[in-house]
């Protein structure tokens, strides 16, 4: 399948979806309300994107960006989708009713970056400690990997 | 020639020359409470290094050797740490019965002494049920672990209890169906007697197959009732982190450690009396010659030779085999062992019906 | 047809089992295959490769003179900051001003081998020795100062 | 003297179904390392299992965000630290791809023999360990007489024994030791000789196979949904072997099979993994005598700067897929930087496959798991 059928496929999907073919694979942005069908479509429909290889989040500073590497067992095709989030209110639609894989990966987004994954099943802190350490600020969140996080205890800078 | 045998006479009748009967026969109990201890404290050192050398030199490793020489001292040195442990009780325990099971443990050991014959003529109670005996007062020792498990108040202890308690009732049975074999060969309870009727030849040679069907199932099923690898699961390493004693410091876990090697020590010398003919020496046949020269060796050097050989041959076990699971070891007796024990011992009671056997 | 397989069960069985008895008993016979190294007695013929990463360490000659000029780069590549260099200006007989080190300071509780440093050093200066025995009961003995007092810097390094 | 309330107060917490929630961990002998799982029992069987992570959390991706692309690749050996030479492997690829650095052969041949050995070393680890879990002690003592060999291979070349740093991105840190070619040669003829002891001691046991035959199933299905692979998933059926799909380095050179079995439960992960071994003593043996002379590290830049936009990189460690993803805004360290641990999606399968089943079951599960803490955690 080559990617200028992959991108007619998705097209027809997700009309608002923009490609980027820069990077090794293509590269696809789609409205965050528009993720949870076009991945439902990518998994069922005529291209069988069943492996989830990697699901992770990058923090912009102006914006949390979600990234999705897709690929499938059967033709080997690897692509990326890519949602962009509010920093403030980090929302999108979980997807690990399609992939079981991204339970525990959404939860790890979860307490790292603070995006909250609506209809997850078990939506809490995998790695770190349940409640956030004494002294810290709750109104600004305990996201460690984003790019304002500041712990002056733990984190030494050379 | 040295004898346990004249001793034992000398000393008694010189306590009854000495005293009147009934303190004679306290004294002689007195002596008799002691030399159980004795033999306690050192069969727990010599089994304990044992253990740890023959794990050692199977997994080609050398094993204690920095304590005295080659390492002799080690078990001395550990239990010298374990008696200076803190005995710790844990909170919501039941404290009486978490003091008391070690103890009914170590006790269970100490009953099954009695019947035992170390050497020609030198046994504490020669009593005429002695398999019986056995059979029934070892199966208490269950009870001290389950109480254990129960006091410890701890959810791996109680697991761990619970499956020992089915483990060892269950492996009951066909230690008792082969030990009955040999009590269907020899038409006798009495331990002296099983221990006379070998003089021609042990069980083991004499009894045909079905004794030696019967010694496979011993070992197998006193394994499992010692709860030793590969039946150790009320201990269970890496499930249970260490089962019914997970609670158990300082001194109240060494006399479970302790009691683990008594009954190694005990099944094993029951296993010797049966198969082994006990202190008899090895005849073979007409060869005068050589059975002369057996004779010289003491009968307290047979019995504990042959004793430890199958101590060894438990170990052995231990450091070969991958543990079972709670359903195979229970698969295993009623399925496979019980089975061939029952068949087993009907072969034995045609052969000893038409005297087949030598 | 039953018993048939419940004996040949039981046969394999026992014969599998007797087949490592046989291996575990073959190494309970044969002393020869232990391997033990009695470590802290065979110190002495105790062979460690030339090139084992344990410590660096900054080689002196007769003259107590090393090669260190002082450029920091090992500083940078430290990923940990383990090296500190403190530098002095050393002035020559002929009136010439020139930089030197003063001490070069080494946190081996830091240290994590990567060998970094000792690639970056453009006058091999500092080098990986084969030690490994660190243990100390005061942690402040861990920061070492390579260079010996009183040396100074060879002739001709720049 | 019996306080009767205290211990019906306990079990009166345990629900009302006689449920029973044990917690494996992190001090516990079988999960090696500090994994804790909360178990609920009911009896013997396991109802449910769930992992509680982080107690070896370093945050090692946002470290990497303030370390330069030369000095990011040693955390990496911290990760999964049995296969610390694979993952350094993966990261030094990506910036050489990221920069279309050219790595002379000499390095590539190094590395692909070396990322074999770490495998073999892995695997004879988890061998043991793996044996050790199912009660049986003895195998553990044999499999490490043979992987030590190999840390004595990777003392003398690398100059440590577990996290060797032997890589810089363009090569090599430095060239192999002299004895490295002999030294190779005498572990695999050893290794042949002794592998025989294994299937004796443990694949054939009776025991072992009642314990791991069909204990802990895995469909292919599930293993791609849960994103499992690497051993794990071969045994499943499916194929997932980096080292043949995306051939890195020399691996497109060498004949070798990828190790499938359909069975998927824990026998046929061990089986996979041992002859895994196997397929990494044949590339070895094909490499071996043909390392080319030459350069053991390219021509690289003094300051290595990744050009803006998006890398991503996989190897296959002795655990499945190793991932590198490097965000990059043209500056000299990573904006963010995630790695795709092969550990993590293989233990979220953990509850499906051992739930239902015995807690002698689960020690069979998760050891042939072969779960490494440090690399789940990160």
């Amino acid at each position: 399948m080559t990617n200028e059928e992959i991108k007619e496929y998705i097209s027809s999907i997700a009309p608002a979806a923009t490609f980027d073919e820069t990077g090794e694979w293509l590269n696809m942005i789609v409205e965050s309300a528009q993720l949870k069908p076009t991945m439902a479509a990518l998994r069922t429909g005529k291209m069988q994107m069943n492996y989830l290889f990697c699901l992770t989040c990058v923090d912009f500073k102006t914006h949390l960006t979600m990234v999705y590497h897709l690929s499938a067992t059967t033709h080997r095709q690897s692509i990326v989708i890519k949602a962009n989030l509010n920093r403030e209110q980090a929302m999108i639609e979980t997807v690990c009713d399609i992939w079981r894989t991204a339970e525990f990966l959404e939860r790890e987004v979860f307490e790292m970056f603070g995006v909250d994954f609506t209809n997850h099943p078990d939506l809490r802190k995998l790695i770190l400690e349940e409640e956030n350490p004494k002294g810290f600020d709750e109104k600004k969140g305990y996201w460690p990997l984003r790019k304002d996080f500041e712990d002056p205890i733990n984190m030494i800078k050379l | 020639m040295f004898s346990l045998e004249g001793i034992t006479t000398n000393v008694q009748d010189w306590l009854f020359m000495k005293f009147n009967p009934t303190l004679a026969l306290a004294m002689e109990c007195v002596i008799v409470i002691l030399l159980a201890i004795s033999l306690f404290a050192i069969l727990g050192l010599v089994l304990v290094l044992m253990e740890r050398k023959v794990a050692a030199h199977i997994q080609i490793r050398l094993g204690p050797n920095r304590v005295g020489p080659g390492g002799m001292f080690q078990t001395v040195a550990d239990t010298l740490k374990l008696i200076m442990k803190e005995g710790l009780v844990p909170d919501l325990a039941d404290k009486f019965l978490f003091n008391l099971a070690p103890f009914v443990v170590m006790m269970v050991g100490m009953l099954l002494l009695a019947p035992i014959a170390f050497a020609k003529n030198f046994q504490i109670w020669d009593i005429n049920i002695g398999v019986l005996y056995i059979s029934s007062v070892s199966s208490l020792s269950v009870i001290g672990i389950l109480m254990a498990g129960w006091a410890s108040n701890n959810k791996y202890s109680l697991l761990g209890a619970m499956r020992s308690g089915a483990q060892i009732v269950s492996y009951e049975l066909s230690a008792g169906f082969a030990v009955l074999t040999i009590v269907v060969l020899t038409g006798s309870l009495q331990l002296s007697e099983i221990v006379n009727a070998q003089q021609n030849g042990w069980w083991i040679f004499k009894g045909h197959i079905p004794a030696v069907i019967a010694f496979v199932l011993y070992i197998i099923a006193v394994t499992a009732e010692t709860n030793r690898a590969p039946f150790d699961l009320a201990e269970a390493e890496s499930e249970l982190t260490a089962g019914f004693h997970t609670e158990y410091s300082g001194m109240r876990f060494a006399l479970f450690f302790l009691a683990e090697y008594i009954n190694i020590f005990i099944v094993c010398a029951i296993g010797a009396t049966l198969f082994f003919g006990g202190w008899m020496p090895l005849h073979i046949g007409n060869w005068e010659a050589f059975n002369h020269i057996m004779d010289y060796i003491p009968s307290s050097v047979w019995f504990m030779g042959k004793t430890f050989f199958l101590i060894f041959l438990i170990m052995w076990f231990r450091w070969t085999f991958p543990r079972l699971r709670v359903d195979q070891l229970l698969n295993l007796e009623w399925k496979y062992l019980l089975p061939i024990s029952l068949f087993n011992l009907l072969l034995v009671a045609v052969i000893a019906i038409l005297g087949w056997h030598f | 047809m039953f018993l048939k397989d419940y004996i040949s069960d039981v046969v394999n069985g026992v014969s599998s089992l007797l087949k490592g008895m046989r291996k575990t008993g073959y190494y309970f016979t044969h002393p020869k295959e232990i391997i033990t190294e009695q470590y802290p007695d065979n110190r002495a013929t105790l062979l460690l490769s030339e090139r084992f990463k344990g410590e660096v360490v900054m080689p002196h000659d007769a003259n107590n003179e090393h090669t260190c000029t002082g450029c920091t780069a090992c500083e940078l590549a430290c990923p940990n900051g383990t090296i500190k260099v403190v530098t002095k200006f050393e002035v020559s007989p002929e009136g010439k001003k020139k930089k030197a080190i003063d001490a070069l300071v080494y946190r081996l509780e830091l240290c994590t081998m990567c060998n970094l440093c000792i690639v970056a050093c453009p006058s091999d200066a500092i080098k990986m020795a084969p030690n490994f025995e660190h243990s100390v009961f005061d942690r402040t003995k861990l920061t070492k100062v390579l260079n010996q007092p009183g040396s100074k810097i060879r002739e001709g390094i720049e | 003297m019996y306080n009767q309330t205290e211990i019906i107060k306990d079990t009166s917490e345990l629900g009302a179904e006689g449920e029973l929630v044990i917690n494996m961990g992190p001090q516990h002998p079988a999960t090696h390392g500090v994994l804790h799982l909360v178990v609920t029992l009911n009896g013997e069987t396991i109802k449910k299992i769930e992992p509680h992570l982080g107690y070896i959390h370093r945050s090692i991706e946002k470290m990497c965000e303030s370390l330069t692309y030369r000095q990011f690749i040693y955390v990496t050996s911290r990760m999964d630290y049995l296969s610390s030479h694979i993952n350094n492997l993966g990261c030094a690829l990506l910036v050489e791809k990221g920069m279309a650095i050219e790595v002379p052969d000499r390095a590539k041949y190094i590395r692909v023999i070396l990322s074999e050995l770490t495998r073999i070393a892995s695997h004879e680890l988890w061998l043991g360990a793996m044996a050790m879990d199912l009660g049986a002690f003895t195998p553990f003592f044999y499999a490490f007489r043979e992987r030590e060999m190999i840390t004595d291979i990777m003392e003398d070349t690398c100059g440590a024994r577990l996290t060797m740093n032997y890589i810089v991105p363009g090569g090599l840190m430095y060239d192999i030791h002299p004895d490295f070619q002999k030294k190779v040669k005498a572990f695999i003829t050893q290794f042949k000789s002794k592998v025989t002891e294994y299937e004796d001691l443990v694949t054939n046991n009776v025991i072992f196979q009642s314990r791991t035959k069909g204990v802990g199933i895995l469909s292919a299905e599930d293993a791609i949904s849960y994103g499992c692979t690497g051993p794990v998933a071969r045994a499943s059926g499916v194929s997932c072997d980096i080292r043949k799909l995306y051939p890195y380095e020399v691996y497109d050179k060498v004949e070798f099979d990828e190790v499938l079995e359909t069975a998927g439960d824990s026998f046929a992960r061990y089986i996979v993994r041992v002859k895994e071994m196997n397929q990494s003593i044949r590339i070895i043996e094909q490499l071996i005598d043909n390392i080319p002379e030459g350069d053991f590290v390219g021509k690289t830049k003094n300051v290595l700067k990744l050009p803006k936009g998006e890398f991503y990189t996989r190897v296959e460690t002795a655990r499945g897929e190793f991932g590198v993803y490097i965000v990059s805004e043209g500056g000299t360290t990573p904006h963010r930087i995630k790695f795709r641990s092969p550990g993590f999606s293989n233990l979220s399968v953990l509850n499906h496959i051992a739930a239902g089943s015995k807690i002698g079951d689960l020690m069979a599960s998760m050891g042939t798991l072969d779960l490494v803490i440090p690399d789940i955690d990160r």
